[in-house]
């Protein structure tokens, strides 16, 4: 069973992504106590499926290595994997959280050996990779993953793996008793970090992503970029495992939409701008990237980076969102649509197209436990009204990492400030 | 068991000796079939398709529907207005909802009506005949009918636009909608789900005044539809039935093209599967004959 | 460029907002150009969609009046399930066809918009369309010796049609038409008696 | 150390180590040559089990541990006894599964093994426990520089959270550079409930709350307001800062602060540079600066033109202006804010007179987010015209405007007229000079470095904070004068330990990001305030209690210290030798690796700590044909790399040796002699990416390392030894492959070149 100490002066962290999980430590590192609630069954959220991060180009595991070490030696952190909140009660100073934990039928006595993984034999499409890979029954969720603990997949629970992967341990680390848990929590003030997650392609019909199978997402595309990543990193399309050389990159697929998402996703743009890196590395001169977009938004600084790619000369800018896609028969995908700056047609085929998928809260707009103030996107908007709850980095808007983590620290005094108010007023 | 009323709009084209009576033929036999009673909306008059826009300002034509509506609503209370055709569903649809959505617009529509004592509720659904068959029927009642099942025949489902957009059938993608091809499917006919120009504009109206344009869309068609192996084209709507059949000669005149490609009703391959015969299904309406189709009705 | 005391003024796109079916939406146009391709007749528009959205707000009122471009519009319905801006393409077009029309500015011979004032004064007549004057009226638009061409021309698809009892020659004399016809036209008289008055109560 | 060392061994015989390597040999290896009397085997030493036998050791005495099992990154969260040094033996990662299961790898795999028990044992002697340096008490005050709406909102944050705050204005009065507004561009998105569609409910411009905020700070007991002051003189460090506080009186207060926040926002750029545009030629051509003035003086009444007072009818938005173009004198960045603000200030005409032309010229039109967006819809409802166009020139035409400019939708040359041009110019953030500039005066080596370096400085602004410190007056500049620290996932990774920049001097920024920025930097600086008070150390070696111990006697005053400290957090003394400020200390080393008389250590991270394992590797003899390759890998990214790489399982020579360094930069070149000279045969230095996109969480770190590698060139030839001996590669974490790959190709170069011929 598991326990938890908690509070009036306790901040509960929902979430932890990179907003998450920087709200926590640097509460956490100022000496409150703290507890996160991941819904995953390991700390990082989206950013541990990032290839790289704009405008830098550096490797988002780099600075995930440090916030892990940060959390593996934070005495004040409580956290929580494979938890989901789903209640929450009370106001500014006492809240009452009620916190349901899925049985992960690996206890901390793994010790992250394998065995387990080597005994089972069913096979699962692998999440991390967004389905472009397969994983095991038993699986460490990927390399770097905090817990480094492994994980059974519940459909495995009841079979004869189950029992294979327990017989293979040798460190009483498999518990196939565990069942869902459900435990309630005081805290003082709440930071709600659910993030995001990528707009359902198959939504935007014109572009075909349920029929053409070399029309992919952004994210997808990211891991096939990692070199450490399904593909080892070699820029393939899911048809005949060809080389993309010609890639297209269609912007606002899904955001600035009114059949999909009303608003920019911001991201989007410098993510292709950083994709098309990706293709220009791998392929050199052979390389062609185009790239379909409304309006550029590679925002302030953010120029110097769409400067630096716009020089190559491999890569070109067309202003035009897209008519439609189609595949020739050797299932290239045909671009369709305007230039608009002068009305010029286009059939253009590609290898491969990544749609640029935007920013959906995680979090529907009906689904949160307790009444906060959201505006029509489903994005939680700062108000008095919310009382000690929140919202922090892709929660509250469409953010980059960067912005994610300034907006997570702030957060993270906005809930100091309710509990030093918890505090004084108990002295 | 108790028969299925529906106000019925036939539209100008189905009427006698025009240009889709075949369709209106047809489709009363599938609705005996399928115990659908249609009751004709008394002195209908046409919806102004979507080319009456030249001539008819925005009130003018959507009047022409809330006549229709108020026409139905008076002498087949209660009953869902059905057409056959696409072009009549989508006007009187979109009047519908115009109006609905504007009070101004429907006072006025209301006082051009009582000039000839008519008044516009304006509460009655619209549907068009393939929304009957699939929500109010259902493809397992469907196949129940089918006493000839079409096997062997491969057809090409060829849904065209106004069927499609802006309002489409309920659950479909306005870019690869699957109704037809599951219609053909139930019927024991072959589908083909990849026909990629399954919702390509056919030029409509646009096939009398601009016909080389539209012919060029026209080719495109029956290219894919061949090329995909079809022995026939299906669909829904009659502008799409006639453009794609009768031009045929001239394209091949045009293109130095070959095309011999039938193009019937869903309601033809309904009678034929429902055991009626050609004169039933109207086959002899066809300027391209189906003889695949006339075959098995012969059997 | 001539007179430029118009140009990027509002004038006239408030005229279109007045006159033109659902002409409130064009200024929510976002120049993303997904009509322009998704028009199956988009190749032979001289002006596609939103560069009309543009020209309009741009103040470019004759060439938009007299442009060629709405009548391509085949009435297909892609632009407005595909508009990220939720513009009524589709109407807005017809609505600007319609607008050139009235004000005689539709460029003369437009084949189009000889057929689609044809096909109105047609159903008017009876109150149901008659195909074979509307098809026999649209092959002599262009006078008697065109239209003889046209006629041979489309001789063989009339036989086809007739064969197959999809044309009946005897429309001809009579057709198809309402019982109540005279109820019909004080109908539509009166709609059209509304149009004028709107039209002329909201022009700026 | 006083306190007496308690020494205790433990190896692991879990997860295949025992069935991989001759545990009791390693046992044996501890004990005789780790000179750790005790040394226990422990079949899963993770568990609780294992743990409770630590546990019990602590508790009877032991005060330094060797735990020989899993890598140092596995299992810390369970081997995390803050009380007592740890060393760790890196036989999981670092051997079994870096070598292949095989019986003719068996003599080197166990030969690696023992040698990491070797090191870590030699290790853990040098190791001592770090011990608060009580340098100084908890001050909680907080100086904010800067009065304007990002000061102001840290000032507030501050204050809410229980702390006091000083604020410090250089104008008469607060507000700063967003004091003239009028209105603010909306904060939020649309409403839930609100339909889509046009002419529906968007949020439109709303009050700019900044009076209030003013009223908010002035009635704040927590917060102490300098207006008219600016800082003379800020000395100290995090938790014992010391501002004098001076105003134009010339009255000076000095006020002691545990942190800083420089909120100086920014200063608008200049339009004259703008003469395209005729900005100065006509009174009606106006920045979007200007234009606020203008609205809220008009308060609501129609915005007259300033040439004649004529009511404004057309109004063109010229976005961009002298942005986003590497003209001479233009900003070559986006300032971000500015479309927006256009829409914003087009909506201030579309109030009082509906009817008003506005036409905004864009490029990229950009309002991200919910909110952004939602104001782009809500310009285009109430008819503000959008044209992507670029304008080339504005001229008179009469009494009104004429813009040139090409329409790119329509494909054309066209213009307008209009009564009054705003040209939407970005900022340029209000920053000190850039503190290398300073020291590029004083350490120029000729006449002519001196001169040009002292040019560049005659152009730089005044400073703001004038910290005294060795290494100059105000934070380092990153690009465009922009002092953000260069890290994605840590925005407040600053160069100066306990002084946080906010608002638009990191980057260009509206007032809403200017706020939430000022929040975050607020929450970093209490927390700066609190870890000084424990002696801590702040990210990324967050609590480490040690700091650099150095010994006065031996320091030769060359000041290499105190010009490589990535931090300035070393200042001189009247002879120039080095005064260590803790708590501005980030714990990386680079002292200890500058230092050529070895006299600066850590009580957890010395010379000798990594000396000793070097020299406790057994190097067997030149015929042996087993070289021994050393490998300093930075513990952030290289050394994970390689821990990766062995659960991917890849393979690496059995010949390296890794020691993680926390940054290349704390390297001493002593550790390359001394290990030359015991008789490696090779050395491969593995640090971070070290170009302008820098990877190093030191800053210079890994560059330091290179620069100074690149001098042993002459060490080598003297030893006669081959230069390939010696490799320094950046690596990246996520270089599974490459990592074993370049040690692998050291072991093939030796195997080319030949055993070192050090071996005694």
């Amino acid at each position: 069973m598991t326990a938890v100490i908690a509070t009036n002066e306790t901040i509960l962290v929902v979430g932890g992504g990179i907003s998450g999980m920087t709200a926590a430590l640097e509460a956490a590192e100022t000496g409150k106590q703290v507890v996160l609630v991941e819904q995953r069954p390991y700390l990082g959220g989206r950013v541990t499926q990032l290839y790289k991060y704009f405008p830098k180009l550096c490797f988002p595991t780099c600075g995930l290595e440090i916030n892990q070490r940060r959390t593996k030696q934070n005495p004040n952190l409580t956290i929580l994997t494979l938890a989901e909140v789903t209640g929450l009660t009370g106001s500014a100073g006492a809240y009452t959280a009620t916190i349901t934990l899925a049985p992960r039928y690996v206890n901390e006595r793994c010790t992250a050996c394998g065995d387990c993984a080597t005994a089972v034999e069913a096979e699962f499409a692998d999440e991390y990779n967004y389905g472009l890979s397969k994983r095991k029954g038993a699986y460490l969720p990927y390399r770097m993953a905090h817990p480094a603990r492994y994980v059974l997949d519940p459909a495995i629970i009841g079979t004869a793996d189950a029992e294979k992967a327990k017989a293979a341990c040798k460190y009483d680390a498999i518990d196939l008793e565990m069942r869902e848990e459900t435990l309630e929590l005081r805290c003082g003030a709440v930071i709600w970090a659910t993030g995001w997650q990528p707009y359902d392609a198959a939504k935007i019909q014109p572009y075909g992503y349920d029929r053409f199978p070399n029309v992919i997402t952004s994210v997808e595309f990211e891991r096939l970029a990692d070199v450490n990543g399904p593909t080892g990193g070699k820029i393939v399309r899911p048809s005949d495992g060809k080389e993309a050389k010609k890639i297209a990159f269609i912007q606002c697929a899904g955001s600035r939409d009114r059949n999909h998402l009303l608003h920019c996703s911001r991201i989007c743009c410098m993510a292709s701008l950083k994709q098309a890196t990706y293709v220009l590395d791998a392929f050199a001169e052979q390389a062609e990237v185009n790239v379909y977009y409304i309006d550029l938004r590679s925002i302030d600084r953010f120029e110097d980076f769409y400067n630096k790619v716009r020089a190559n000369q491999n890569i070109k800018f067309i202003k035009s969102k897209p008519s439609s896609i189609v595949a020739d028969k050797d299932g290239n995908p045909i671009v369709h649509g305007v230039d608009t700056e002068g009305y010029n047609r286009y059939a253009e085929p590609h290898d491969l197209v990544v749609l640029a998928v935007g920013m959906e809260p995680a979090v529907k707009k009906d689904a949160f436990p307790i009444s906060v103030q959201i505006n029509r996107e489903g994005f939680i908007e700062a108000a008095p009204e919310n009382g000690g709850i929140f919202a922090a980095g892709c929660a509250a808007d469409a953010l980059d990492v960067n912005r994610s983590a300034q907006h997570a620290t702030g957060a993270a005094l906005r809930a100091i400030q309710v509990i030093n108010r918890v505090a004084r007023a108990e002295v | 068991m108790a028969k299925r009323q529906y106000s019925f709009y036939p539209g100008c084209s189905s009427q006698k000796g025009a240009s889709s009576s075949n369709y209106l033929i047809s489709a009363q036999t599938m609705c005996e079939e399928l115990d659908i009673q249609l009751n004709e909306i008394p002195d209908w008059n046409c919806c102004g398709a979507s080319i009456g826009y030249a001539g008819g300002g925005e009130l003018p034509r959507l009047t022409l529907s809330a006549r229709n509506i108020a026409l139905s609503e008076q002498h087949n209370p209660g009953q869902s207005i059905v057409a056959t055709c696409a072009a009549c569903w989508l006007s009187t649809r979109e009047a519908a909802e115009r109006l609905q959505h504007n009070p101004a617009l429907a006072k006025d529509a209301n006082t051009a009506l009582a000039e000839a004592g008519l008044t516009l509720k304006n509460q009655t659904p619209i549907k068009h005949m393939v929304e009957v068959l699939i929500q109010d029927i259902g493809y397992d009642t469907i196949k129940t009918k089918v006493k000839r099942p079409l096997a062997g025949l491969k057809i090409a489902g060829y849904v065209g636009c106004q069927t499609n957009r802006p309002f489409g059938i309920a659950g479909e993608s306005f870019e690869n909608p699957q109704y037809l091809d599951r219609l053909i499917e139930t019927l024991g006919a072959d589908s083909i789900p990849q026909f990629e120009k399954k919702v390509q504009c056919c030029g409509g109206a646009l096939a009398f005044s601009e016909p080389a344009k539209s012919q060029e869309m026209i080719k495109g068609i029956l290219e894919s539809a061949h090329d995909n192996g079809a022995d026939l084209i299906v669909t829904p709507c009659p502008v799409c039935q006639m453009n794609a059949e009768v031009y045929q000669e001239q394209i091949n005149a045009t293109y130095g093209t070959n095309f011999k490609m039938p193009v019937v009703y869903y309601s033809t391959l309904m009678a034929i599967a429902f055991g009626r015969s050609a004169q039933d299904a109207a086959l002899t309406g066809q300027v391209i004959p189906a003889e695949k189709l006339a075959a098995i009705a012969g059997k | 460029m001539g007179d430029i005391s118009k140009n990027y003024r509002l004038n006239f796109l408030k005229e279109v907002e007045a006159n033109v079916e659902e002409g409130e939406w064009v200024k929510m146009c976002m120049q993303c150009g997904v009509c322009s391709g998704s028009c199956p007749l988009g190749k032979f528009w001289d002006h596609p969609p939103q560069e009309i959205f543009m020209m309009i707000r741009a103040g470019k009122r004759d060439a938009v009046l007299t442009s060629n471009a709405m009548w391509m519009c085949t009435s297909c319905y892609n632009c407005i399930v595909r508009c990220p801006r939720e513009l009524p393409i589709t109407h807005i077009m017809h609505g600007l066809a319609h607008y050139a029309q009235r004000l005689g500015l539709a460029p003369a011979h437009q084949p189009t918009a000889k057929f689609a004032q044809l096909f109105w004064n047609n159903l008017m007549k009876k109150g149901r369309v008659n195909e074979l004057k509307l098809g026999v009226k649209l092959y002599f638009m262009n006078g008697i010796g065109e239209g003889f061409k046209t006629s041979l021309k489309m001789k063989d698809i009339g036989l086809g049609m007739m064969k197959t009892k999809r044309m009946n020659p005897m429309e001809a004399i009579g057709g198809h038409a309402l019982e109540d016809v005279k109820g019909f036209h004080a109908v539509m008289q009166k709609a059209q008696e509304l149009e004028d008055q709107r039209l002329a109560n909201q022009r700026p | 150390m006083a306190a007496e060392k308690k020494f205790a061994g433990y190896i692991c015989t879990g997860c295949g180590i025992s069935e991989r390597l001759n545990v009791n040999q390693l046992q044996t290896v501890a004990t005789r040559e780790g000179k750790i009397a005790e040394v226990k085997q422990h079949a899963r030493l993770c568990a609780p089990d294992g743990v409770q036998l630590i546990r019990d050791d602590i508790a009877a005495g032991a005060t330094h541990l060797m735990i020989a099992g899993c890598s140092r990154r596995s299992k810390m969260e369970v081997f995390n006894f803050p009380q007592v040094a740890m060393s760790r033996a890196n036989l999981r990662e670092g051997v079994i599964w870096a070598r292949p299961n095989a019986p003719e790898h068996q003599e080197t795999t166990q030969e690696m093994a023992a040698d990491y028990i070797r090191m870590a044992c030699a290790e853990l002697k040098y190791l001592n426990i770090a011990s608060p340096s009580a340098e100084q008490k908890l001050n909680k005050n907080i100086l904010v520089v800067g009065g304007g709406v990002t000061g102001m909102t840290a000032a507030l944050e501050v204050a809410a959270a229980g702390y006091p705050a000083h604020l410090v204005c250089d104008e008469g009065e607060l507000g700063g550079a967003w004091k003239d507004l009028y209105k603010r561009v909306p904060f939020r998105a649309a409403a839930s409930e609100v339909p889509n569609g046009r002419d529906v409910d968007l949020p439109l411009p709303e009050e700019p709350g900044i009076a209030e905020m003013i009223a908010q700070v002035q009635a704040n007991q927590r917060i102490t307001v300098h207006l008219n002051a600016h800082l003379a003189k800020t000395s100290g460090a995090p938790g014992r800062f010391a501002a004098d506080i001076c105003n134009t009186a010339g009255a000076t207060v000095t006020e002691n602060f545990g942190a800083i926040i420089q909120a100086s926002d920014f200063k608008p750029y200049d339009a004259q540079q703008l003469p395209e545009f005729a900005y100065g030629k006509t009174p009606d051509v106006v920045t979007n600066f200007e234009l606020e003035r203008l609205a809220k003086a008009a308060n609501g009444a129609p915005l007259k033109r300033p040439s004649d007072g004529k009511v404004v009818e057309s109004v063109t938005f010229i976005q961009c202006a002298g942005q986003r173009s590497e003209q001479d004198g233009h900003l070559p960045y986006c300032s971000g804010f500015c479309c927006t603000e256009s829409i914003k200030q087009a909506l201030y005409f579309k109030t009082q007179n509906p009817d008003c032309d506005t036409t905004i010229l864009f490029d990229d039109l950009r309002t991200p987010g919910a909110a952004g967006e939602d104001f782009y819809r809500c310009g285009q409802q109430e008819m503000v015209t959008f044209s992507k166009g670029k304008a080339s020139a504005v001229v008179k035409n009469g009494a009104g405007l004429t813009v040139k400019f090409k329409d790119l939708i329509l494909n054309e040359d066209t213009e307008l007229n209009c009564d009054l041009v705003v040209l939407a110019t970005g900022q340029v953030p209000n920053n000190g000079p850039d503190p290398y500039a300073q020291l590029a005066v004083d350490e120029a080596e000729t006449e002519e470095e001196k001169e040009a370096a002292r040019r560049k400085l005659e152009v730089a602004p005044p400073s703001i904070l004038n910290l005294d410190y060795r290494q100059g007056t105000d934070l380092p500049q990153l690009k465009h004068g922009f002092v953000d620290s260069h890290f994605i996932c840590f925005p407040y990774e600053t160069r100066r330990t306990g002084i946080y920049a906010a608002g638009p001097v990191r980057r260009p920024m509206d007032m809403k990001q200017a706020m939430d920025d000022a929040a975050g930097a607020a929450m970093k600086a209490i927390q700066a305030a609190e870890s000084a008070a424990n002696s801590a150390a702040v990210h990324p070696r967050v609590g480490d209690l040690s700091y650099p111990k150095f010994r006065k006697e031996g320091c030769t005053q060359c000041k290499r210290c105190t010009v490589e400290c990535p931090f300035g957090a070393i200042n001189e003394d009247e002879q120039k030798y080095p005064v260590f400020n803790e708590s501005r200390c980030r714990r990386c080393g680079t002292c200890m690796g500058a230092c050529p008389v070895r006299v600066i250590s850590f009580e957890n991270y010395s010379i000798d700590s990594v000396n000793q394992q070097i020299k406790a590797v057994d190097i067997p003899d030149e015929f042996s044909e087993k070289p021994r390759i050393l490998v300093l890998a930075c513990e952030n990214d290289a050394y994970p790399a390689l821990d990766m790489a062995a659960q991917a399982g890849i393979e690496t020579t059995p010949f390296v040796r890794v020691v993680p360094v926390r940054c290349l930069g704390s390297v001493s070149l002593s550790w390359i002699t001394d290990s030359l000279s015991s008789g490696f045969d090779g050395i491969v230095l593995m640090g971070c990416r070290r170009d302008e996109d820098y990877q190093c969480h030191f800053v210079r770190g890994s560059a330091i390392a290179a620069e100074r590698l690149s001098k042993v060139g002459d060490t080598l030839t003297q030893l006669n030894l081959e230069p390939e001996r010696i490799v320094v590669h950046e690596v990246a974490i996520t270089d599974l492959a490459r990592a074993p790959r370049l040690l692998n190709d050291m072991a093939a170069t030796i195997e080319k070149i030949g055993m070192s011929s050090f071996k005694f």
